[in-house]
């Protein structure tokens, strides 16, 4: 292991010119930081995606095409069906969780629900004039894609791990992170996709 | 730049001190239309102002956002011209419909405005009563959820 | 002690306009705290205001006023003029600051 | 409308024209939002803050019984005027790139004698560090309207940059977020809140240039500090230890982004 690190650091700035600004800024990191509630500071450790995301010249479009192509792969690879087969929940419950922004925050309780946060970056149901824009609409969703299995099971895996299908997507990924639960999950879908939630009139 | 509204400023403290010496009555200090302010409904609280049915006038003009972006801190006022004496806040899904009242003496324009709590998206009423008369203005203000949520 | 207000008044047309703000929290009494407890209600219910000793305004609030309460109002007056303000809330803590009218 | 194919081509076209369309239709809220803002701008809370931290800078204090008012903030002891738009900037004293609010707790540490560590452990708006408050509160009023202008001249200044740049885009925890999550785009909101690009200057002029601000939602006068340890919290990272190096090396990179624009705080924020 040492060996490894030593060759790692002999070889290194030759090729990144940057890479003593990588150690101040471990340290930096390091020092910065504590562990509060919930939030401890093993959450700075970084997957795969998250250290390719955070590359400025990735999120400008000029990261390495084969490792997000593996990134995606492996993060789809996590994704688990419905134990039931189950999809859809119920709508009202799901427009719960998209309205609430609370969850994994130190100041949240562990043994209390997380919600969505879908309205931060979505427009859903219309009725709902406050909603951001980083993310795309989703008003009509289902009567724009239609309700068949495929858009059934493109949506279930999009909000379990968004990663699957774009590396550096910007949304969390609820499933692989148990951000949301199965029946959370299953009720966010029939916001979106029940012929009969508000989000299809 | 803010020095000329410092320099506007003069602090003058200790009223308790003033007040115990009898040099302002607790009296005065202390009106406060309890019960107005306990009264659950707009109608409890028409009733203890003696209001009755208010009646709704496009004389007066209501100040206030159609939305606010958090409901802690509303701007509600109001401007008439009408010869205002009293002048009540309101607020239909308030917990106490009652938010403020102020008295217009003689001499003071028929304005006010402050800010208020809103629980939810509300109809606010503006009450004012002018020459022993009570007129009435509604406008809904719309309170959206706002930021990360968390 | 209670911290001091800031009083702003600007004369112009024969109309005094005057601002407050009032360092209060306006606890509404239905807040918990950490531990699930009720936060008793504390808030600013009376604001009186004088010009040269006359009064000119009299608001009287409720818990539904907003933290660190704004009021806005207007009277007939003069540059020079001595306006003072005085709250009390409701566990009879007061507070009086003056300004003149520019 | 479009039949479902299972196209992605297809998808995409139809999000995008959707997303032009809502686009137009959600400006009405934001024109709405904006009355709203214009209304409560006279008026700002963080007024009380200001007069509170003047106060506090001339007063005696502390073990030693000293005022704040030899305290050099960056452009000489005592002066106060501008000093925020040039902040943050090294210190030969400290050796250290400091903030307004580090400069601040250093100067309480070796004017007035107090515990920089104390504070350090301290929370916001209680105990020492509420003073530390007022008194930012006091001195980044003073600085309003000014140009900012922060030097990257001196080397730790400069690596204080790239640091922070690093970790603005530094993505962690359970959802995935860094700053540039949000914050390195235009034209984005969370909910009905803009959120400034502080990549670029226009965005990090408005985004740096108005904060410290008085919090409508909490009723609260916040800090950068604060502001950046809330970010944290939303980001769900575990805590930013007050006035760390981290902190500092954020507001760096913002704020020399940020030069040429004008400073706006104390702002008034929801």
């Amino acid at each position: 292991m040492k060996k490894n690190y030593l060759i790692v650091f002999l070889i290194l700035p030759l090729f990144v010119g940057c890479s003593i600004t990588d150690q101040k800024f471990d340290k930096m990191m390091k020092n910065s930081f504590q562990s509060k509630g919930i939030a401890s500071v093993d959450r700075l450790n970084q997957d795969d995606a998250q250290k390719y995301c955070s590359d400025p010249a990735t999120l400008a479009g000029k990261g390495d095409p084969n490792r997000a192509e593996v990134i995606q792969k492996a993060n789809m690879a996590t994704i688990k069906q419905p134990a039931s087969g189950k999809y859809m929940g119920d709508w009202k419950s799901g427009e719960r969780v998209a309205q609430s922004g609370r969850g994994a925050t130190w100041t949240d309780k562990p043994e209390a629900a997380n919600g969505g946060g879908c309205y931060n970056c979505h427009q859903i149901n219309k009725s709902e004039v406050s909603y951001g824009n980083l993310g795309p609409s989703l008003w009509n969703y289902g009567k724009l894609r239609g309700y068949g299995q495929e858009v059934v099971t493109y949506t279930w895996n999009r909000i379990n791990n968004s990663k699957a299908y774009n590396a550096c997507s910007n949304m969390p990924r609820y499933g692989h992170f148990n951000l949301l639960t199965e029946k959370q999950m299953q009720d966010v879908m029939a916001l979106l996709l029940d012929p009969n939630s508000p989000v299809n009139q | 730049m803010d020095h000329k509204r410092r320099d506007v400023l003069k602090y003058s403290v200790i009223f308790g001190l003033m007040a115990s010496a009898g040099l302002i009555t607790t009296a005065q200090a202390q009106e406060w239309n309890k019960a107005a302010f306990e009264g659950k409904s707009l109608d409890d609280v028409f009733k203890v102002l003696g209001a009755g049915k208010p009646e709704t006038s496009s004389a007066i003009t209501m100040i206030a956002p159609d939305i606010a972006e958090n409901g802690a801190v509303v701007p509600i006022g109001m401007n008439t011209t009408l010869k205002a004496q009293q002048i009540a806040i309101l607020v239909d899904k308030n917990p106490s419909a009652l938010a403020a009242q102020f008295f217009i003496p003689a001499g003071s324009e028929p304005f006010v405005t402050t800010r208020i709590k809103m629980g939810q998206t509300s109809n606010v009423y503006a009450l004012v009563k002018a020459d022993n008369k009570w007129n009435v203005a509604v406008k809904e203000v719309k309170v959206t959820l706002g930021g990360c949520g968390g | 002690m209670a911290d001091p207000m800031r009083v702003r008044a600007t004369e112009n047309g024969g109309v005094v306009d005057v601002k407050i703000l009032m360092k209060h929290d306006m606890e509404t009494g239905q807040r918990k705290d950490a531990s699930g407890k009720a936060i008793p209600a504390w808030f600013i219910n009376t604001v009186t205001a004088k010009a040269n000793g006359k009064d000119v305004f009299k608001g009287e609030l409720g818990p539904a006023v907003s933290k660190d309460p704004f009021l806005n109002f207007k009277y007939k007056g003069a540059k020079g003029d001595k306006i003072s303000i005085t709250w009390t809330d409701n566990k009879g803590e007061k507070r009086t600051d003056e300004a003149n009218a520019t | 409308m479009i039949k479902y194919h299972a196209n992605k081509a297809l998808i995409a076209i139809s999000l995008f024209l959707l997303h032009a369309t809502v686009a137009q239709a959600q400006q009405a809220p934001t024109a709405e939002i904006e009355k709203y803002r214009a209304m409560i701008a006279d008026g700002n809370p963080s007024d009380l803050y200001e007069m509170a931290g003047e106060e506090l800078w001339k007063k005696k204090m502390g073990p030693k019984n000293a005022s704040l008012e030899k305290c050099d903030l960056g452009m000489g002891p005592g002066i106060i005027k501008g000093v925020y738009a040039v902040l943050p900037k090294y210190f030969k004293d400290t050796d250290r790139v400091e903030d307004l609010e580090s400069r601040v707790v250093s100067c309480m540490e070796s004017l007035q004698g107090f515990s920089a560590k104390d504070i350090i452990n301290g929370s916001f708006g209680k105990g020492k560090r509420k003073d530390v408050e007022a008194v930012v509160a006091y001195v980044v009023a003073n600085s309003k309207g000014m140009t900012i202008n922060v030097s990257v001249s001196h080397p730790k200044e400069k690596e204080m940059y790239e640091l922070g740049k690093k970790s603005f885009f530094y993505q962690a925890g359970p959802m995935d977020f860094s700053c540039a999550s949000c914050h390195a785009d235009p034209g984005k909101r969370i909910r009905l809140q803009d959120l400034p690009n502080l990549t670029e200057q226009k965005g990090a002029a408005l985004g740096w240039g108005a904060w410290p601000a008085y919090r409508v939602s909490s009723g609260t006068f916040w800090t950068m500090q604060y502001r950046l340890n809330d970010c944290y919290r939303q980001q769900r990272f575990p805590e930013p230890i007050y006035i760390s190096d981290d902190t500092i090396a954020v507001s760096m990179y913002m704020a020399v982004n940020a030069n040429g624009g004008k400073m706006a705080a104390p702002g008034l924020k929801r």
